[in-house]
């Protein structure tokens, strides 16, 4: 087969593409997207936030939540294994981008995937960058 | 007078033809590719998004040297486009090139350097064939006129019909011919140094250096009816795009060397196998 | 007017300073038949000079910190920066790695982050897709 | 009168996804000198890696995208040698099939790329639509699409199903006959074989002197392949397959060994779906590494990729050293380049496939 022949078939034939924001792509239903806590379960034994490699979750057992900074999360899983009672699930559906990095608390007393948002903490670093603005 | 009206009227329409063919190229691409493609009138969103830019220069000879260049085809096409002489614009379209590469050089980056050289050598590759082409036409027609065409010449020259193939594919940008501007090599060649509103306006030129390349094609073309005089010139120019897209994606790019060579021999040759077959015609013997 | 034509005709400009290629790829898988991002008009000029968006991927290392800048301050204005992936965003799977900036808003101004490691294509298309509604704002700050 | 320019390629260029430095003397169009400089992807990883051995098994895979399983597969075979444990049969089955299936997404990203390089647009998307296929279904399988994270010291973290398994044979079926469609493409394609034949020849001698390794050093004719020292499921028995080497050593060589590794992989994924048994997938290991030293190498997309690492009985470790394959290969493009044409830079230096993130850390 030549190029030649193969770029007439590709021309009659439907395109491979998928037209995203107006057609739903095939995420799997085992895509590590983002986790999530289902916090009537949580025993607060801090497993998640010790083996956590990138420490983007923070237990407060005081206050009683968990929170997690969106980008700090590398979709690793070992929370999800980690976890004694199931408390935390991966979704398959990826965290979505936006003009600020978002950290997301999950509190008990919550609905079921129920959040609150907040802004990640800006290091030393970015703040003295700012004040120089 | 009405000349005047239809020239003025082909000044405007066929420059946004061209914008509408060059989204038809871009769609048929894709499809070849197996992808959806951009919208029909991309180009247009292009040329005006890049008019919207902010204005910045390396230097002022390289403004000077776009304007000249868009002023150049500009004129060329003009020409084409109220009946005037094919050899001029012929010639005023070739100095809107060196003005373009002249404007690479300018800058001192190297990529602009080698996409000067690559449209110089470009320039050396296809306008020989297209002057053959001209000449061939004019000498066939009795005149050099734009308006002065209204025979059809197809049966003619078929051959120097298909001499134009490697003088689109070199004008349109398209792969094997498309050295000087080798995105993998040397970026965008010539382009690389512009931006925003100069950009736009270089791409204006190339639309009607496009504009005047096209012209030439539908010369060959020609019948009593006006209708389907336009249909059948239409259609050439239909053709012309799909083989350029056709041969653009299947066939990796070539070497300068290899772009000359085989542009010259085989444009060069096939008009003058057609001009010698014209000849022995007219003379009588065969045919 | 001015905008609603730009939002049609983003042209990108790719740029690595030290990622794994994880995102790289996925920006790779935009341009390609499954995704294929012309639709949008989208294209990889692979020049500051003709570029509108800048994805950036990775951590910004030390040495492409100012290649980084040279290429922010080559992009003619109005222009927008995407931070693709988690490193690029706030450099975090490279915690103690020693020779990064830790995300590219450290180094240039970034106006959408993606999240994940790697992120998804359609993460970055659902980016570029937002940075296409930031558009008007832009066109705003650059004519003042 | 001749005159010497300079070229500057990258850090930003287009023919490059990654960013290095190739300044290029030329005369005319001709390539008289080449000097290359790296160290924009150095992150400092060994030191990194070196903080954690379990947070290393994530951070490995950070080293280089392309080739993310293969670095995981390296670290994990070589802690299983420090701790002195054997992975179980099954989770080195499960290895070898999605490294090959790694292999082949970074094979056909190779052969796209040189496509690319050379202009070919329609051959790049072809292989890209069908490396495409290859993402999705890694992603059914693992979840991710770059970074699998499947590896555990001392073998899988999760099993493959039976189901993954029929999805595996299934897209490979379907898979295959269009990769050798895009075979017999290449191979008759007279303007790619023009491009490419004869062009950044790398000799037989040159390529042993240099060190090359992988596709670099098979399509130069030695047929060095570290699949068959049988680490993980290569060392199963039942699993057959010869390495593929030609002899010239120009880029069309080397694009055409990466092109028969492509439908090898298949072969070999085959292969290991049906030598697959049930039974235990992980054996877990306790406590930290040892005080000893242990090396593993596997053969990666592209070339020997080998760890060695030596802990202290702590969670940090002594030290851990990499030595990636692009690290050797890409310095023996300055032996193919000189006297190389321009316009065959982005094919000489991409028909090795630079991995520099590989190569820099």
């Amino acid at each position: 087969m030549s190029m030649i022949v193969s770029s007439l078939k590709n021309l009659l034939s439907k395109p491979d593409t998928v037209r995203y924001p107006f057609e739903r792509t095939d995420i799997p239903s085992n895509n590590r997207g983002r986790v999530v806590w289902d916090m009537e379960r949580c025993i607060w034994c801090r497993l998640c936030e010790k083996n956590c490699p990138t420490k983007a979750i923070v237990t407060d057992k005081a206050a009683k939540t968990q929170t997690i900074t969106r980008v700090r999360c590398i979709q690793c899983r070992t929370c999800v294994d980690v976890c004694p009672t199931n408390t935390i699930a991966m979704e398959p559906v990826y965290s979505e981008p936006g003009p600020a990095r978002e950290v997301h608390t999950y509190a008990v007393g919550m609905k079921k995937g129920e959040y609150t948002v907040g802004l990640m903490p800006l290091s030393e670093r970015d703040e003295t960058r700012l004040r120089k603005r | 007078m009405t000349d005047a009206i239809t020239g003025l009227a082909m000044l405007i329409a066929v420059p946004l033809l061209i914008g509408l063919l060059l989204g038809i190229d871009r769609r048929l691409t894709a499809r070849m590719q197996n992808r959806v493609g951009p919208p029909l009138l991309q180009p247009f969103y292009d040329l005006w998004k890049l008019f919207g830019k902010e204005r910045r220069a390396v230097n002022q000879a390289q403004v000077s040297f776009a304007a000249a260049s868009v002023l150049l085809q500009f004129t060329a096409f003009a020409v084409f486009a109220t009946g005037g002489d094919l050899l001029v614009a012929f010639f005023v379209s070739g100095a809107g090139n060196l003005a373009l590469a002249l404007g690479a050089f300018s800058s001192r980056s190297a990529y602009g350097q080698l996409g000067g050289q690559r449209e110089l050598l470009q320039v050396l590759a296809y306008e020989p064939v297209l002057f053959l082409v001209i000449f061939i036409l004019g000498w066939q027609n009795g005149s050099f006129l734009s308006d002065a065409f209204g025979e059809n010449l197809l049966y003619l020259l078929p051959l120097a019909l298909i001499a134009m193939v490697p003088v689109v594919l070199i004008t349109m940008q398209k792969s094997p011919f498309d050295i000087a501007t080798a995105h993998q090599e040397i970026v965008s060649g010539v382009y690389v140094e512009y931006s925003g509103t100069y950009l736009g306006l270089l791409k204006l030129g190339h639309w009607f250096e496009l504009a005047f390349v096209f012209g030439i094609i539908t010369l060959f073309f020609s019948a009593d009816d006006i209708v389907i005089s336009l249909l059948g010139k239409s259609l050439i120019v239909l053709v012309f795009v799909f083989l350029a897209v056709l041969i653009d994606n299947s066939t990796a790019r070539t070497t300068r060397g290899d772009m000359v060579f085989k542009t010259l021999a085989f444009g060069l040759g096939l008009t003058i196998i057609n001009l010698v077959l014209l000849w022995i015609d007219v003379s009588g013997a065969i045919w | 007017m001015r905008e609603d034509a730009a939002t049609r005709s983003p042209w990108i400009l790719h740029f690595d300073t030290g990622s794994c290629n994880g995102c790289d790829l996925e920006v790779w898988a935009l341009l390609t038949p499954r995704y294929d991002v012309e639709r949008f008009g989208m294209v990889n000029k692979a020049n500051p000079k003709h570029a509108d968006i800048l994805l950036i991927t990775g951590p910004v290392t030390k040495k492409s910190e100012q290649r980084l800048i040279n290429l922010y301050n080559q992009t003619p204005d109005p222009k927008l920066v995407i931070a693709c992936g988690d490193c690029a965003s706030n450099g975090v799977p490279f915690l103690d790695c020693y020779n990064v900036c830790m995300g590219v808003d450290k180094v240039i101004p970034v106006d959408l982050y993606v999240p994940g490691c790697s992120c998804r294509p359609e993460a970055i298309m659902d980016a570029v897709v937002k940075g296409i509604g930031m558009w008007k704002k832009k066109v705003e700050e650059a004519d003042r | 009168m001749s005159r010497t320019s300079v070229i500057p390629f990258g850090p930003q260029h287009a023919a490059f996804l990654e960013p290095f430095h190739l300044k290029l003397q030329v005369e005319e169009e001709v390539v008289v000198g080449a000097e290359m400089s790296f160290g924009y992807n150095h992150r400092g990883m060994e030191y990194a890696m070196a903080q954690d051995f379990k947070r290393t098994q994530f951070l490995c895979e950070r080293v280089c995208g392309i080739c993310s399983f293969h670095h995981s597969s390296a670290y994990v075979q070589t802690m299983e040698r420090l701790f002195g444990i054997e992975a179980p049969e099954r989770a080195k089955l499960v290895r070898m099939i999605m490294m090959e299936a790694q292999r082949l997404t970074s094979h056909l990203l190779a052969l796209g790329h040189i496509a690319e390089t050379v202009g070919y647009e329609n051959m790049f998307m072809q292989f890209f639509r069908e490396r495409e296929e290859v993402m999705t279904l890694v992603n059914r399988i693992s979840g991710g699409r770059v970074h699998y994270s499947m590896n555990a010291i001392g073998g899988i973290r999760k099993d493959v199903t039976y189901e993954g398994l029929k999805d595996i044979g299934e897209t490979m079926d379907r898979l295959e006959p269009r990769l050798l469609d895009l075979r017999s493409i290449v191979r008759k394609d007279r303007t790619l074989r023009k491009r490419l034949i004869g062009v950044g020849v790398l000799s037989k001698e040159a390529a042993f002197d240099w060190c090359t390794v992988g596709p670099t050093s098979r399509g130069s004719g030695l047929p060095h392949d570290i699949r068959l020292t049988g680490f993980d499921g290569y060392g199963v028995n039942g699993v057959k397959f010869r390495p593929i080497y030609y002899d010239e050593g120009d880029c069309y060589a080397r694009t055409m060994v990466r092109m028969d590794e492509v439908i090898q992989s298949v072969d070999l994924i085959r292969q290991g779906i049906n030598l697959m048994r049930d039974g235990p997938f992980l054996n877990a290991v306790k406590g930290n590494p040892p005080a000893a030293d242990a090396y593993g190498r596997v053969e990666a997309p592209r070339g020997e990729l080998m760890y060695w690492v030596r802990g202290k009985n702590e969670v940090q470790l002594d030290r851990i050293k990499l030595r990636t394959p692009a690290l050797v290969n890409v310095p023996a493009v300055s032996a193919m380049i000189k006297g190389a044409r321009v316009a065959d830079v982005g094919p000489i230096t991409v028909s090795v496939d630079p991995c520099i993130c590989c190569t820099d850390r």
